[in-house]
């Protein structure tokens, strides 16, 4: 215990030394060679991939497991801001199952994306800089998950957001990666406005920050938050609904679920590895591990906020996915996957009981592992894709084709990541996604049915992105510019993903690590037996296949099929490309009625209104000066006439009133 | 015997006929002349009010012989003044003297 | 000596030296300004350090260092008497802060160089004279000891349309002290019972709290608009864009930086504390007009496009939000506001003193007809991202910081419309980062715009009446580069460890808070 | 019938005075040097001043059974006026050298006696000798303003001035006259105790003589003659018309309201308050756009009578003490002003706003004169007009008409504009043909660093203004 | 009305004093008004000299010989012949004819007339009460006595005006030797 707690500093304070070391000197020192910035980035961020593992296993085999359920334990607390005696920011380190599970994602896949990063970053302008924000977005993320407080949480949510922000800038010159990184930012910020004051709320009431406190559970209700604030109303609504709702639209924010989807495809602007790590695998599904980290207060205090959740969550995924069925840009096309796929991390978390008494307790445990096993193969995916681009220099997915036969190891390894995602058996998306499905089934048949047609629709597009890539027709301009298979320090990080995506071979060997998640990751901390309903799996496998052989129809070879069924539902294929032009109605909202309408309204008010008000008295009295100036008229007369009638008037006031 | 007021009322229309003719005398002179009335109808009231209302001293009295000697005094310095002004300006209306304003 | 007029008196032997110090010899009287603004810094410092010491050792005076000789007596009586608390030790660090970072920003200061700091150290005169100040009658006459030098300063050195935006600044500053002063007579002849000697000194008065209530109805307004007016408040809050808009530089960071929280000071030191029971009474309609500020502000400076304007704006609602945390009369919420205007002051100055570094160079700040500065000057660039960031509120710098401090504060407010008005006030963190992203986005990155490469040069180039400019750019010189790290570094560390500021505001203003509530 | 005679010995300051007048008068017939003749009348009259404040202690009392009243306030108010004069004639040494040549005897021995006429209305304790000092401080003021030999403007001022003044003085003794015929007495103390129960009458009376005095001081709507007077008028009768003159016309106008007018304060008060409040917005809205520098001053010291009427309103010993530390603080203040035009108009003969253009580039030192002075006018701290003002306020805050403060402060604002206007024209304003760099006499020299020093310390040392308090005795109640 | 006006005795009216009263005020207030009329300006000057004569007519019958022997002097004799030498020394001002606008008579001949009605008004508030001793010998003032309060240092008497005044008019007269004498520049 004692080497944990004397470790876990490491993790916060290492990436944060590393950015600011890299940060402030990076340019200056390596200026001739910026490749030891990296060198120097990608070891600092070894050691604490060492640590988290360390830490995680000590804490999952060793140390965590108390009397009957895994034990939280607040491993230091700083107090950073003091607001009042109770409500108190601290940075702190809180080591319980989700934590520590979101040490080993992190570290793995941030590890896999500095290495990667050697070979694709190899030579940018800004090499440095990428290193530093690398850092600085590990640190922020290690910080948010290990948060000991929601406040805190809040800070680094705030701290990944700029990080994510950096990064897609990345290519600061683009004008659209500019753009994209405006929407990212504003849009998260929007979000995170809810979750401000979702925790206004809740501190109004509840009198602390504190996640121990606020999740403390017994006889059935989130002790404190029942205590404080059940009952209270806000215009016929319970507190703590708005609250928790409020909470989870800053996940919401971060996730990009419907509505704030809309940065994220921008996103992929950013360099991608950078997007592998933030926008698929890490970051985004901070909302998910926010509503994990609150779950006792919304299972027990908010429960309808929950069942939003669900209903928004399986819409998303669908919206997602309908949409990604016909995107053109590989990277868009995995960015509404990513999309879809934390929808169903949502949707796990909504339909879940919290513990084994309640019905679908699995979906908490669900939801973790697929968060888990996401986060490697999208990984995986968006770094494949990643070398593809490096080959090809283009996005589209027209440039590319038939690039099987020139790279094999990315072929591979993405086609045992579209396997996973797709939720074939034996790879790691197909007992995640397949425990999702189970716990929806239990809950309500009809997220279960949009969750199936989802998992159908990903096998689909998944296998569509594929075949486009690495069968269909080749693009002749290969003939040309032959694409390449990418430098070894970028494969490595595809192969070592996709040995995770693979990790379910090891169910084979024992049957432990089939049980790995349900044994250590539920929201009681309790852990129960897992076991396979093999009704829903051939189900899902079934539709899986159906999507999969669609793909396989249509874009093995090119054909005109595919035109031809767009043909036929041209409006459908029409704005689902277009996004349902979900973003025209956020630039028709932001641009002409709050840019257009109320700013420049405001604008016009304070430089005509308020400060012509201003101007206008100065103007009056000036006019006044003019107007009277022929009172002093030279004419000695009219000086006696005014003396007189002053006389006389002022008698007459100071005798009459 | 005649009543005070009746005294007061000569005194107050012979001031502001002076007032009057302050008012729409065209040249410095007349204006000067106006004045001289002004302070006559001043002066009745001084004696007026110290004969009938407090003759125990002579502070009306005396009240009104200083103003008819600073009154004389004004007048010879108003007088070269204005001799100064017809000088300058060989006019003594008092339109002329209508430089200065605003 | 006291330490505390020891700032005063340091920096009239700077006026005295620098006065001395004929105008040719630029540089004498830099490095005067420098020196002696080393020696405000150090003295700041000292006292920052001296006074967490004391308050260590158990000191527990309102005011400490406190030190009173009588000025006038007997037919009025005002005294010379200083002492500081938590609050203005933070504002004389603040101060002293933007006052260095200030003069090295003026580094380039040719034209009547001597004559511009000459001003430059009245208002600085000013500017501690009030912080230090517990009689309200020097307090008041520094007050205004360091609005006029702006005047000239702006008038002189300023740039656009400067007559009209000094003299308007110029005016309506003093226009609220017109109101301000009435006020302080109120407070003057109500400090004491009948009969009781009156007093200036404010300590005095908040213990005689001799006022009845409906005369703190009449001056309770008069003095806290009067303030606010300095504070920016809405509606009064106009002399502010044109005003920061036309002045030069340095005279921008003090302004914003530090004679702004004048303002707020006053309104707190002064309204607040001596009026509590009509402070109570009046706050609601204070806190919507500074609520109004907070949005108003923000959403006016997303369609500026004059770099100044849209800092200008910005400020009025980033001191809004003083006011409107102030009026909330909790503990937390004013701690949360003083935050803010150390906050607010820091990056200001740094954004103005960044803004007048590049358009020294480019001579236009309109965001219209730049781009891509990024790559011409990365050092300017890359600290004005820091600046945005920290006006944004990004955690790890200091806007964060005050800002939630204000809302967790202002929420805690036990009135639901109250609360209601801190959620929209918290709209404002989002605006913010519109228009601060919309300036980054569109001057710092992207493509070059109006700036031709020659060799290694970058010039910008620009169309005057057909005639067609050629201004050289290039990066940060050093004394740039002190004034924005010096600025940079303060932010940074209020915002990485803020306990040990926010207690020691905190402690001060736990008396207060209990008083209002 | 007792006369003693020896009572003329109290009025040591009206004595001395008479004394260097006949000096002077003698020493115009034998010394033919103007030059010398100025030295030593200079030099007599600054003895003289410096004797005033010898004479400053060991005086109280009353002299001629009421008629003459001096005590501490008026001896001092007649110390602030020598050295003001004294100013003046410092600042008037190179215009009599040059322009004045033929009248230099003549200018001193008016002013003198203007002066004495002043200290007549100081001293007064009777609407007789008051009238007298009056008219003797204003009948030789035309024959000054009328020493203007340029042009036509000092015929003009000069003819104007007289005849409004005899006009005044006309109402005035109306007013004086009913006063007399309603209370039956013309020394102060009896009017005192007759003047109550007041009617219609009684209130007329008082109109008409505040009327006549507020002549004097210019208060609107009485005021018409000063700006064509001011600017008609040689530089330093300008000066000494819109200081000394006002006053001690101000002194006077309390020290009466103060004691014969006690027992009805509502009364005039209730006027004083209206006539304030327009004196100062008139006086602010007229100066706005002057652009002769001269006529500037004289509006903008119709409205600075407005404020030192403040003090006069607050009938208070704190009234009394802030009115004089005005007029005290108000004539550095505003002589300075006056001695760097009249300084620049001896040399170069401009007086136009649009003249002082760039005034700073070449003559660095007079500029900033100007701008202390200007700021000190403005009321803006540290300088002197900070704290006259602040007190004067503070008076009538005391008093407790805070929305007379209020009134009075709002137009601060619009007075402050105008006078940052001169500093704008001297600092900002461009100029193609800026007053070249002159050296200024070392006379006004000498002054101008007397009244530069006045404006910058007068308030810190809060020991005069404390001596002031001791000295007034306020209001007779 | 009808009671006001039989409760008039207006037999005793016609007293001798009364007469010459009525004559004086006649003269006064006629002449007063015709030296503020009269277009032409020695004219003016001439009903002047009438009006003072009135008034000091005036003073003699209120037996206050002195005052009207210096009104005589000072004013016929002196202030009179002033301006009938300035009216002289100007060309053509004594033959010139001065026209004044309609407007500029109306208005300030209602202004005048305000100020009248509201003297009067005022004046009517205030009642006079004549001392008993108004029609004494005490009343009655002779030379010695004028002499003894212009001389005397007492209360009510005037020594300290009358040297006052003499400063003034000594100013007055090198005033206006100062304005009168030509300039050797012009």
């Amino acid at each position: 215990m004692e080497t944990i707690t004397n470790l876990s500093p490491i993790i916060l304070a290492l990436p944060f030394l590393m950015f600011l070391f890299l940060g402030l000197c990076g340019n200056k020192l390596f200026k001739s060679n910026p490749n030891i910035a990296g060198w120097i980035g990608t070891a600092g961020l070894s050691v604490v991939a060492i640590v988290s593992y360390y830490i995680a296993i000590q804490y999952f085999w060793v140390e965590g497991k108390g009397a009957d359920a895994y034990q939280q334990f607040v491993l230091f607390n700083h107090e950073w801001l003091k607001m009042t005696d109770n409500l108190v920011i601290s940075i702190g380190f809180m080591l319980d199952p989700i934590s520590a599970m979101m040490l080993v994602v992190i570290s793995t896949v941030s590890l896999m994306v500095h290495i990667y990063s050697l070979g694709y970053m190899h030579g940018e302008e800004g090499f440095q800089r990428y290193y530093a924000v690398l850092s600085l977005f590990t640190f922020a993320m290690m910080g948010l998950v290990v948060a000991t407080n929601i406040f805190q949480m809040y800070i680094f949510w705030e701290l990944v957001g700029v990080s994510s922000f950096l990064l897609i800038s990345f290519y600061f010159i683009k004008p659209s990666a500019v753009a994209a990184a405006k929407k990212a930012f504003i849009v998260t910020r929007f979000a995170d406005m809810f979750f401000l004051i979702g925790i206004l709320i809740l501190s109004y009431y509840t009198n602390t920050f504190d996640f121990l406190k606020l999740t403390a559970v017994s006889d059935g209700h989130a002790t404190l938050v029942n205590n404080t604030m059940c009952g209270e109303m806000f215009m016929g609504l319970s507190v703590t609904s708005i609250a928790m709702f409020l909470i989870f639209l800053g996940g919401a924010g971060k996730s990009a679920m419907f509505p704030f989807h809309i940065w994220l495809p921008d996103a992929m602007e950013g360099p991608t590895p950078a997007s592998a790590l933030i926008h698929a695998a890490t970051m985004v599904v901070a909302g998910v591990f926010l509503v994990a980290r609150m779950f006792p207060v919304y299972f027990f205090e908010a429960h309808d906020v929950l069942t939003i959740i669900g209903y928004i969550g399986a819409f998303t995924s669908l919206f997602a996915a309908i949409i990604a069925c016909t995107q053109t840009d590989i990277k868009r096309v995995l960015a509404f996957s990513t999309i879809s796929q934390i929808a169903y991390m949502f949707v796990a978390l909504a339909v879940s009981g919290y513990t084994s008494e309640h019905e679908a307790c699995l979906g908490y445990t669900a939801s973790m592992w697929h968060l888990f096993t996401h986060a490697m193969f999208k990984a995986c995916l968006f770094l494949g894709a990643g070398c593809i681009i490096h080959a090809v220099h283009s996005n589209e997915m027209n440039a590319m084709g038939n690039l099987r036969k020139f790279m094999p190891i990315a072929h591979i390894t993405f086609g045992i990541s579209c396997l996973a995602i797709a939720g074939i058996l034996p790879f790691s998306g197909f007992y995640s996604k397949d425990e999702i499905l189970v716990a929806a089934f239990e809950h309500d048949k009809v997220l279960y049915a949009c969750q199936a047609f989802v998992a159908g629709l990903t096998a689909f597009y998944m296998f569509r992105l594929y075949f486009r890539i690495f069968w269909y027709s080749e693009n002749p301009a290969h003939a040309h510019h032959t694409p390449h298979e990418a430098p070894m320090n970028m494969n490595i990080p595809l192969i070592v993903l996709s040995v995770f995506t693979c990790y379910s071979f090891f169910n084979l060997v024992s049957n432990d690590s089939y049980q790995l998640f349900s044994s250590k990751i539920t929201a009681d901390r309790v852990g129960f037996e897992l076991e396979t309903n093999w009704t829903i799996a051939i189900a899902s496998l079934l539709v899986a296949g159906v999507g999969i052989a669609i793909a396989w129809v249509l874009y093995k070879e090119k054909n005109d099929k595919p035109d031809m069924i767009a043909g036929k539902v041209k409006c459908l294929y029409i704005s689902a490309s277009h996004r349902f032009y979900i973003d025209e109605i956020y630039l028709f909202i932001t641009r002409k009625i709050i840019f257009g309408g109320i700013c420049v309204a405001i604008a016009w008010f304070d430089r005509h209104i308020i400060d012509g008000f201003m101007n206008l008295l100065a103007w009056i009295s000036r006019e006044l000066s003019y107007d009277i100036r022929d009172v002093q008229s030279g004419n000695l007369q009219q000086y006696a006439w005014g003396f007189l009638v002053g006389v006389l008037a002022i008698a007459m006031f100071a005798i009459y009133y | 015997m005649i009543p005070v007021e009746a005294y007061l009322v000569v005194s107050t229309l012979l001031f502001f006929i002076g007032v009057y003719g302050f008012l729409v005398r065209k040249n410095l002179i007349g204006i000067l002349m106006a004045v001289e009335l002004i302070l006559n109808a001043v002066n009745i009231n001084f004696v007026v009010f110290n004969r009938f209302l407090y003759p125990d001293h002579l502070e009306g009295y005396i009240y009104s012989l200083f103003v008819i000697v600073v009154a004389a005094a004004e007048t010879a310095i108003a007088i070269s003044i204005i001799i100064n002004v017809y000088r300058k300006l060989k006019d003594v209306r008092v339109d002329s003297i209508n430089e200065l304003k605003n | 000596m006291n330490i505390l007029s020891a700032f005063v008196v340091v920096l009239l032997v700077m006026l005295v030296a620098v006065f001395l110090i004929p105008g040719e010899k630029k540089n004498a009287i830099r490095w005067t300004m420098a020196a002696g603004s080393m020696v405000i810094l150090g003295l700041a410092g000292y006292l920052v350090w001296n006074f967490l010491a004391q308050r260590e050792a158990g000191a527990t005076d309102k005011f400490l260092f406190a030190d009173s000789t009588v000025w006038y007596e007997g037919v009025i009586n005002i005294s010379y008497s200083v002492g500081v608390d938590g609050v203005s030790v933070a504002m004389i660090m603040l101060s002293a802060i933007v006052v260095i970072t200030g003069v090295f920003a003026s580094w380039a200061v040719e034209d009547k160089a001597k004559e511009y700091f000459l001003w430059f150290i009245m208002l600085s005169i000013g500017v501690f004279g009030f912080f230090i100040s517990v009689d309200l009658f020097t307090m008041f006459l520094f007050y205004e000891v360091a609005l006029i030098p702006m005047y000239l300063l702006i008038g002189v050195w300023g740039s656009g349309d400067k007559e009209y935006a000094a003299m308007k600044l110029t005016l309506m500053l003093m226009g609220g002290s017109a109101f301000l002063m009435v006020g302080i007579f109120g407070i003057y002849y109500f400090s004491a019972e009948d009969g009781g000697a009156l007093t200036f000194n404010l300590e005095e008065i908040a213990a005689n709290a001799a006022m009845p209530i409906e005369w703190q109805r009449v001056f309770f307004p008069l003095t806290f608009v009067g303030f606010g007016v300095l504070g920016a408040m809405f509606p009064f809050h106009t002399w502010s864009p044109d005003g920061h808009a036309s002045a030069p530089t340095a005279v921008s960071m003090l302004h914003a930086g530090v004679l702004m929280k004048l303002g707020g000071y006053g309104c707190f030191r002064v309204a607040m504390t001596l009026m509590p029971e009509a402070c109570k009474e009046q706050a609601w309609i204070f806190i919507v007009l500074t609520g109004i500020s907070v949005v108003y502000g923000a959403f006016s400076a997303c369609v500026q496009n004059d770099l100044k304007y849209i800092n200008a704006y910005s400020s009025v609602s980033h001191c809004g939000l003083v006011l409107f945390a102030l009026l909330m009369m909790n503990q937390t919420a004013m701690t949360g506001a003083i935050l803010q205007m150390l906050s607010h002051g820091l990056m200001t100055a740094l954004f103005f003193a960044l803004i007048g570094m590049i358009y020294g160079q480019t001579h236009t700040r309109d965001i219209r007809y730049l781009g891509g500065l990024m790559q011409v000057m990365p050092f300017l660039c890359v600290c004005y991202v820091i600046a945005g960031m920290a006006s944004l509120g990004l955690p790890g710098l200091s806007g964060f910081v005050a800002e939630m401090t204000i809302f967790v504060g202002s929420f805690a407010h036990e009135d639901l419309f109250h609360r209601v008005l801190v959620i929209g006030g918290c709209t404002s963190i989002v605006i913010t980062a519109v228009y601060i992203l919309r300036v980054v986005g569109k001057i710092l990155f992207g493509p070059l715009y109006k700036i031709e490469k020659v060799g290694d040069q970058y010039n910008y180039v620009s169309e005057h009446h057909g005639e067609v400019h050629h201004y050289p750019l290039r990066d940060a010189i050093w004394y740039e580069k002190i004034a924005t790290i010096g600025l940079i570094v303060s932010i940074a560390i209020i915002g990485l460890y803020p306990v040990w500021i926010s207690d020691m505001i905190s402690e001060s203003l736990e008396a207060v808070a209990a008083m209002l509530n | 019938m007792d006369l003693d005679y020896s009572q003329f010995l109290s009025m040591s300051h009206e004595v001395s005075l008479v004394v260097v007048l006949i000096v002077l008068l003698l020493a115009d017939l034998l010394i033919k040097n103007k030059k010398a003749f100025q030295y030593l009348a200079i030099a007599a009259f600054a003895l003289h001043t410096v004797a005033g404040f010898y004479s400053y202690t060991d005086l109280a009392g009353d002299a001629f059974a009421g008629m003459y009243v001096s005590g501490a306030a008026q001896s001092f108010v007649k110390n602030i006026l020598n050295v003001g004069t004294l100013i003046v004639f410092f600042f008037s040494f190179e215009w009599n050298n040059n322009e004045n040549k033929s009248g230099v005897g003549e200018f001193f021995f008016l002013t003198l006696s203007t002066l004495i006429g002043m200290y007549f209305m100081v001293s007064a304790g009777d609407f007789l000798f008051f009238y007298i000092g009056l008219e003797t401080a204003s009948i030789p003021m035309a024959a000054l303003v009328a020493m203007n030999k340029k042009g036509t403007e000092g015929a003009e001022a000069a003819a104007k001035y007289i005849l409004t003044a005899s006009f005044s003085s006309g109402v005035m003794l109306f007013g004086i006259s009913l006063i007399y015929g309603a209370c039956g007495s013309l020394y102060f103390d009896e009017v005192q105790a007759a003047f109550t129960n007041i009617t219609a009458l009684h209130i007329f009376a008082l109109v008409c003589f505040i009327a006549g005095v507020g002549f004097k001081i210019s208060l609107v709507p009485f005021h018409f003659w000063t700006a064509d007077t001011y600017q008609g008028a040689p530089t330093g009768i300008t000066a000494y018309l819109s200081v000394i003159s006002k006053g001690a016309a101000v002194f006077a106008f309390m020290c009466i309201l103060y004691k014969a007018f006690a027992n009805e304060p509502d009364v005039w008060q209730n006027i004083l308050w209206w006539l304030i409040v327009i004196t100062i917005t008139i006086g602010n809205l007229f100066a706005i756009r002057q652009k002769n520098l001269k006529r500037f001053l004289a509006f903008s010291s119709i409205s600075q009578a407005g404020y030192i009427m403040l003090g006069v309103f607050a009938s208070s010993q704190t009234g009394m003490s802030s009115t004089i530390y005005y007029i005290l603080i108000y004539m550095f203040t505003n002589l300075a002003a006056f001695g760097i035009i009249s300084a620049i108009e001896n040399k170069t003969g401009k007086v136009g706003m649009d003249d002082y253009n760039g005034l700073y580039s070449t003559n660095p030192k007079l500029a900033f004169a100007m701008t202390l002075a200007m700021f000190s006018l403005g009321g803006i701290p540290p300088f002197a007009g900070f704290f006259s003002k602040f007190f004067i306020f503070a008076a009538v805050a005391e008093h407790g008409d805070y929305l007379l403060v209020f009134l009075a402060l709002l137009n601060t604002i619009i007075s402050l504009y105008y006078y940052l206007l001169v500093v704008k024209a001297m600092f900002i304003n461009k100029s193609d043909s800026p007053i070249e760099t002159i050296k200024i006499d070392a006379m006004s020299r000498v002054a101008l660093l007397v009244c530069v020093v006045a404006i910058l310390v007068i308030g810190f040392i809060s020991s005069i203004y404390m001596n002031i308090y001791e000295i007034s005795f306020g209001f007779a109640n | 009305m009808a009671e006001y006006l039989t409760s008039i005795d207006f037999a005793g009216l016609f007293t001798a004093d009364n007469i010459v009263f009525f004559i004086l005020s006649a003269v006064i207030l006629v002449c007063g008004f015709m030296s503020v009329a009269s277009t032409k300006l020695l004219r003016a000057a001439t009903y002047l000299f009438f009006t003072l004569f009135a008034v000091a007519g005036l003073y003699l019958t209120l037996s206050y010989e002195f005052i009207a022997a210096v009104q005589l002097s000072v004013y016929a004799g002196g202030i009179l012949v002033l301006l009938i030498f300035a009216i002289m020394l100007v060309k053509n001002l004594g033959t010139d004819t001065e026209t004044i606008s309609y407007a500029n008579k109306t208005i300030a001949g209602l202004s005048a007339l305000a100020g009248t009605v509201f003297a009067f008004i005022t004046m009517s508030k205030f009642r006079f009460i004549p001392s008993e001793e108004a029609n004494d010998a005490a009343a009655m003032v002779d030379m010695e006595m004028v002499g003894q309060t212009l001389m005397g240092t007492d209360k009510y008497q005037y020594l300290l005006a009358f040297e006052a005044v003499s400063i003034l008019l000594l100013a007055c007269i090198v005033g206006s030797i100062v304005i009168a004498t030509k300039s050797k520049e012009d």
